[in-house]
């Protein structure tokens, strides 16, 4: 076999080893079914005790354009992403060249032959390798001969970081559920490949992994799965969705964990139901109907979906009516970048409706913050009979991430105020629906089918009195809402608080929230290396809480970090502090990729200049 | 507007086989206009109910937006009432429904509500089968944002303001019917009998059952020319059937010339017996439901009665394979897995 | 006939007659056909040359629930609705005991013998009429002769308060088109009345009206006839609607106009297309297609609608399709008060959609600037490519408003950036649809069916180039917002700037607009004669203009005056303007009434003190 | 796949009666998936203009979101596009076609996009008879989002992660005849000389003429026993005829035996020349023309051809009585009443 190595010797002056930090880009075909092969040599670097994180660029397309998988290797845990790869692994002509220009100097290219591709550039290390010929040796045909040519890729890069075999078998049953049939090409291919190169090529780069324990007790998987089950140990009994990327895995997730999970084992009967609506109106009409009902009712969807259930959401605000909607941001406005990601719904979501609407949003920062929030979510929106959004993204959504375990749910399940058919003959059957009795803005309900000749009220998106009939007094208008605002106001204290790191002799503040926390975590350290000390508070929830201003206050300049164009979030802290607002700096980017450390440190330099 | 049938309680007695009077079934008073076709049908309803010795704390009434839908408040003040959006009670019945499959559901929709805005909803809805009784009060307008023309306007039709309709109608018993419907109805609010023992009839029903009942606005759309006004229902209603409904509880005794008359079973044991009155038509054919409409449609004819009937579609319950315990009261200790399965499934994932 | 009049003098000192300064709430059920009388009334006054105004009071219901119809009477002429009426015309027997409640001492009421009501206070003057009796005197029958009965009131009324019968009866023949027919049972009975009132009554009230000079040149109309005759004027092509209270009456003004002024006398061919769609989504999607396809296109809802367009506003100001959104606004959230006012949809339209979607809003202040922002509307929304709203309310809407005569449009329409077959054969076919090649932001345009092989391009909500290909290229996609948001600027330099009132000496400034500045004016003069000096700046679109900015650093304390519960201007004013935000007080009340000067100056000088 | 019809230019000319190649019809290189049943439906569309020769300048492509729907991209490249709303092409192309009454429209949709977001909008634009062809490529699946059912699957139709689906599928050519459609067809993408007459012939009709083309997703619902895939496509095409369109410019050439064929005249004087294959079917009757699409539901029949045909109809052009001169380009002079009308208005108000 012909092998080609970069034989001057790169400009890279020193040549020390670069061990476990640097970030792999494996540039394919969308539906190459490459998803595998980068997901084995994710899992095996996670499995060698690595911290490490996979992110994946894909085009708005199922087979063809071009997609960019990116693997962070990081021995000091960080997990955002970088602005540059130090490796490529290029298996696409139509991005080869462009693919390689990016490449810093020093840095590597492992690619294959069926590129026809020649390197044109001297400061980078390549090495070519018979993908096809690999494949074909691997005795598979069509398209899974297609994905032993990942296996190819995998194999040699192996070889030349250090990546155990082993965990690269274990990650593949891991994978494929233990089936030899499956696991058995792969594996055969990887270990053909790791045999060529050991024999056919001549390490000329510094980068290696080792065997580190940074990620014991650690699990890895997608935002979406994790939202799923947030929601399955939330106790949730009905979901109704629309597919919608990136949202589409969390229901999926759902009716997958729902079924093993949540099947009586006695009945085989389902405890839940999972229906797919006509669209995202259907959606959250069936969620609030069954919230209504009594159902632990959610729906997931994206940027169209939520303009969509703009007027559900405005009703089940107005009637009071439970209803989690998870919302995986993507690329807005319009359809926008379906496969890339923002934080461009926050106020959208915040202010869903018409008239003067508005909703408690969670922004879970973390895998495991979305599980956690998954369930509270739920609870939240019984307690506060009031559609609760989570906002997620698809950085998090759909990107494997490794996480902390999950908590089991340190409380009990929340049901809300809910009367019995007991309660009512206690009551005598003086109740109002939409009466404060306990002075925090909620009402009692009862569900249809309560056995009581009084337990009935009607719910209507008109004008209503505290008995819930019907009514247009001026008087009742003003005080419903004014009760619907003090409940507000409790959801205010109650949904989850900010974090704060708050550092001594720091001027800077940053806010910042959801999916962008690794890089602003990241940058911290970036900016206090240059002296820079940063006080930091990741906000979790909106309605904002009360601490924030006495963040604010406590530091001269905050810069609000963010992933959307109209800096959304900076405009809500603005709204909730005006008297503040001269300390309250933009820090937004939204070209469709997560930030980067070093963006923010970066920019906020600039800013600071 | 009393309207004896074999299932009222007979002679003097003032109360139904739960031993509540009619009054119970009652709702609020109407804030609809005099004379409105609507009214009519929610005093059906209330007939209905309470011959049937309905549970009026087990239903759940829907409805969206419009005069139509306005209705639930005005019968079964016992029932929980969800007034919900224009056009978007389908879903939110759906829901109601599977979160709790104890409730009976009775939806109010308009023609506009469901021809026009939740035309999409109304078709899934059928699809899925979700059992309930899903009432058209069909007036062939807008009734409440003042008399413009819904899409089931006859082509001909004048309205003040809105001049001529040149559109052709739907027929939403035929859209029923296409969308796989296994109850479809039409009626007239001006033949008590026949709208109550449609509606007992439907209300035994698993599974969508729709009733499309020409409802005259007296406001906007009673001209004699109307194919919606009182005096053309009065004048061209043209029963298919005589109707009429014998719960399972109760003996049949209405008596009929054999061969002259049909029986249906419904899932619960109860019957619907079809007394021919004047065209042949097979109601358990769908093929002869879909052509006799079809020609209703064409010729505008207004024939009323059950235009179809099919048992043996599974609903939206059986779709989704609910146990018995409704959704909504599922107890924690079952809606939370344990501790361990969250162990489990962690180890599975490092 | 028995007459009864209050002997008992009532306690009122003075006696003074009160001379066209008043106003009169006539109390009937819904239905009952009283428009036509307090029209008739309203209109009489007004050709009297009396500052007058009419606003209804109704429920969302067809027949049977009541209705106030209150017609004030200002010599000064305010037009503002007052917090309390001096005259009450009782008609309703379900409202007549909490109707007679609100009446202040020394005030008025005119009751029908119909209501079996018996006076209860005595520090009321009342007038009990035999108006079922009058009514079958008018030989009317059936549903007529319940209109006869309004016809009583009217000529008590003017008999009390010496109303000439001549303008009566042009009024009604004014509303009657001069039909006879219809005139004459009106007058009839208004004229016996009138002699009855004489013989039988003793007037004990001491209000009374007077010919004025005041209206002369005026117009009376309901703001929706002003926003279908601006559109009209606008040369609008096509409108796509859906019925919604109380947004009906402009596309039902626009059908009536339309076919007056639109048709081609020669052709007899409508030059200009309307259609009622299946819904509002519908509606606005047609809009879309319509203004895409170079009609100058439109559509009226309110609050659900608003909800229903918000996935195709986003759309449309992604992809830069002029629409302009007439929306009357009504209370919300959710079906709220359907025929009741409010300010509650300035948040929503301005960020309606997902992602981050922001949308030009005119704000006209009185009937006259309906009728201008209705033209101007389609001008900007074809200038900038972009849907632009127009927010009334029902207030504006569906009351009866004098208003100075329309001013023909004082500039061409403007058909903003298209290129035409032959500017793209001197181009040589090179543009880019989203190329800002005139460094406002806006691209030019081409039409489907210009005859020139290089016209075509593809219409995506999806992120693009400059040629309009897709494209999710980080850069592109950013580039492109940018200049989405440059044009943004110059949309904020186009729009209708605020009219200001600065005053000499004012610490206090007031920032209002849309249809509460008759009672913003008027609170300034209640305020100035307590000594209180204030500034006024009425805003007239948004983006909110800079000058704004210095209005509001001109003074020491900005109350911002709006009709909605969650101050949402006032949000706006701070988000532009946060240095200032200490300044920025929220002067908001929201209980579906049009605010009143009372209710503005009392609470300003409350928030003062 | 080339197609010979009679209304191709003749032996070897590359140039069709514009003077025009086939390159000039065709659009961006495409990114569905190798073999989707799409592109060799954009191949047909690039056929039957170029055959027609059709100006591309004057034809508006619309579309809502799917993989179909992004297919406007992959032909006419002269042609204007409009790639709507998820399920909301039919609104926009409604008010395109008012707003320029001389441009030819071009609708493709999906049955995600047509059959559940966006039925209400089908329905309503077919009711109003939207002049356009409006195509359905009708996969049984989701395909952009990756493989869901959509409501065209038909009862027992298997997916890889969505399981069996139990819900009976919406057929949406009886949809469109319900709603009054006048050009009802059904197609295999398969099958391209079918596809491409009778686009040629929806290309002439005056109306909204409807397509159904059967375009299996090779990526997520290909398996043999899909009613959708390629290979059940092939075995079970059932043409019920030999369609042949004859444009008004052309001579009949096609040869056919006396009764075994109808000729269809449309407005412009084109003709659709129907041959007829296996079963008889009269597809200028109604009531046959629903039956055969009820039967071929019920049976799962897969029959293709022209199903329906009503000349008769008005279109919306008709409807809203359109002038000559596009909206679109109505001149300020026009659209802008006079200073005198104005004047006068005001004097009526005063
Ligand atoms: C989204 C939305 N659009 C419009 C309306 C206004 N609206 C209220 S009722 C109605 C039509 C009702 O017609 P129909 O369903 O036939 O009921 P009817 O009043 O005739 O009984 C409309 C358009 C609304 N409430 N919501
Ligand atoms: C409002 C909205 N909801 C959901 C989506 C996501 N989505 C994109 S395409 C699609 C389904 C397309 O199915 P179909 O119309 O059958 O087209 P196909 O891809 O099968 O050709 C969905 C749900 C969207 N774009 N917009
Ligand atoms: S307007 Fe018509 S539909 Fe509405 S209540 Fe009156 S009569 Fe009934
Ligand atoms: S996923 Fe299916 S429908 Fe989409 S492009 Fe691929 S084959 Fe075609
Ligand atoms: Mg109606
Ligand atoms: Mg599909």
């Amino acid at each position: 076999m012909a092998v080609e190595v970069q034989t001057k010797p790169a400009p890279a002056p020193s040549r020390e080893p670069i061990v476990n930090d640097f970030s792999i880009t494996i540039a394919t075909k969308n539906g190459s079914g490459s998803q595998t092969a980068n997901a084995t040599i994710l899992r095996a670097l996670f499995k060698m005790g690595i911290p490490v994180s996979g992110k994946n660029i894909f085009p708005s397309n199922i087979q063809g354009l071009p997609t960019w998988y990116t693997i962070r290797v990081s021995k000091d845990g960080f997990t955002a992403r970088k602005d540059e790869s130090e490796i490529l692994i290029a298996m696409n002509k139509a991005t080869v060249i462009d693919d390689v220009q990016k490449l810093k100097p020093g840095t590597m290219c492992i690619y294959s032959d069926g590129l026809g591709y020649t390197p044109q550039r001297d400061d980078v290390i390549f090495y070519k390798i018979p993908a096809a010929k690999m494949a074909a040796a691997s005795g598979l045909e069509g398209k899974l001969r297609g994905y032993a040519e990942n296996m190819a890729y995998v194999g040699v890069l192996a070889h030349l970081l250090g990546i155990e075999y082993v965990e690269l078998e274990s990650a593949l049953n891991h994978q494929f559920k233990g089936k030899t049939k499956a696991v058995e090409p792969n594996t055969k291919t990887i270990k053909m490949a790791m045999e060529w190169a050991k024999v056919e090529l001549t390490k000329a780069d510094s980068y290696r992994v080792e065997r580190m324990d940074k990620t014991t007790g650690m699990i890895m998987l997608d935002g979406n799965t994790a939202s799923a089950l947030g929601a399955v140990y939330g106790g949730v009994t009905f979901v109704a969705w629309y597919p919608i990327t990136p949202a589409t895995s969390v229901a999926e997730a759902l009716g997958y964990y729902l079924k093993q999970l949540r099947t009586n084992p006695e009945t085989k009967k389902p405890t839940y139901s999972v229906i797919q609506a006509e669209d995202e109106l259907a959606a959250l009409g069936m969620v609030v109907g069954a919230g209504w009902a009594g159902a632990r009712a959610m729906t997931s969807t994206s940027g169209p979906g939520i303009s969509l259930m703009a007027e559900f959401a405005g009703y089940a605000y107005f009637t009071e009516i439970p209803a989690v909607i998870v919302n995986v941001q993507r690329m807005g406005p319009s359809t926008g970048l379906p496969t890339r990601t923002s934080q461009g719904d926050i106020l959208p979501c915040y202010f869903l409706g018409h008239g003067d609407s508005k909703h408690p949003c969670l922004l879970p920062g973390s895998i495991k913050e979305i599980f956690e929030f998954g369930w509270r979510a739920l609870d939240l929106a019984e307690r506060f009979q009031t559609p609760i959004f989570v906002l997620t993204d698809l950085d998090f959504g759909m990107n494997q991430w490794m996480s902390e375990s999950f908590e089991y749910p340190d409380r009990e399940i929340d049901r809300g105020k809910v009367l019995k058919a007991e309660d009512l003959e206690r009551l005598k059957g003086n109740w109002g629906r939409y009466r404060d009795v306990d002075g925090d803005g909620i009402g009692w309900r009862t569900l249809p089918g309560t056995d009581h000749p009084l337990a009935a009220y009607f719910t209507r998106g008109t004008g209503h009195t505290d008995r819930a009939t019907y009514s247009e007094k001026p008087e009742e208008w003003e005080g419903n809402l004014e009760r619907l605002n003090r409940k507000f106001e409790s959801a205010r204290k109650e949904v989850p608080a900010p974090i704060e790191d708050r550092v001594t002799g720091a001027e800077i503040g940053i806010i910042g929230y959801g999916s962008t926390d690794p890089a602003i975590v990241e940058a911290r350290t970036l900016l206090a290396k240059k002296g820079i000390k940063t006080s930091y508070m990741r906000v979790r929830a909106l309605p904002l809480s009360e601490s924030v201003g006495s963040f604010i206050r406590a530091h001269d300049r905050v810069y609000v970090v963010e992933m959307n164009t109209d800096a959304q979030m900076a405009q809500l802290v603005k709204l909730d502090t005006p008297e503040l607002a001269a300390r309250i700096f933009h820090l937004n980017k939204n070209d469709g990729l997560p930030l980067t450390a070093r963006w923010i440190s970066e920019s906020l330099q600039k800013m600071e200049a | 507007m009393a309207t004896p049938t074999t299932t009222q309680p007979r002679g003097s007695a003032k109360v139904n086989r739960l031993g509540l009077e009619k009054s119970i079934y009652k709702g609020l008073d109407s804030t609809l206009c005099n004379g409105c076709g609507h009214d009519s049908i929610s005093a059906r309803i209330i007939d209905a109910c309470w011959e049937l010795g309905i549970k009026a704390e087990y239903v759940a009434k829907f409805s969206g937006i419009g005069c139509s839908s306005k209705s639930p408040a005005y019968f079964l003040s016992r029932s929980h009432g969800f007034n919900s959006l224009h056009g978007r009670m389908p879903s939110v019945a759906t829901g109601a429904m599977v979160a709790n499959n104890t409730l009976t559901g009775i939806g109010v929709s308009g023609d506009g509500d469901t021809g026009s805005i939740g035309f999409g909803q109304f078709k899934h809805a059928v699809r899925r089968n979700v059992p309930m009784l899903y009432i058209i009060e069909n007036n062939g307008v807008y009734g409440l944002t003042k008399g413009q023309f819904s899409a089931t306007a006859d082509v001909g039709q004048e309205l003040k303001h809105a001049g001529l309709n040149e559109l052709p109608p739907i027929d939403l018993c035929l859209e029923a019917l296409v969308a796989d419907c296994g109850f479809v109805a039409r009626a007239f609010a001006g033949d008590p009998k026949q709208v109550t023992e449609l509606l007992k009839a439907a209300l035994s029903f698993k599974g969508t059952a729709v009733i499309d009942i020409i409802s005259p606005c007296v406001t906007f759309n009673d001209k004699d020319d109307s194919t919606k006004s009182y005096s053309w229902g009065k004048t061209h209603n043209e029963r298919i059937f005589d109707v009429t409904f014998v719960p399972s509880y109760e003996e049949i005794t209405v008596d009929y010339d054999e061969g002259q008359a049909k029986e249906v079973e419904l899932h619960d044991g109860s019957k619907i017996v079809l007394k021919k009155v004047d065209r042949s038509h097979d109601p358990t054919n769908r093929m002869a439901a879909i052509t006799l409409m079809e020609q209703a449609k064409t010729n505008q004819l207004f024939v009323t009665g059950l235009i179809y009937i099919n048992n043996d579609r599974p609903d939206l319950r059986d779709y989704e394979d609910l146990p018995e315990t409704p959704l909504a009261h599922m107890p924690s200790s079952v809606t939370r897995p344990s501790k361990e399965s969250l162990t489990k499934l962690m180890q599975g994932m490092m």
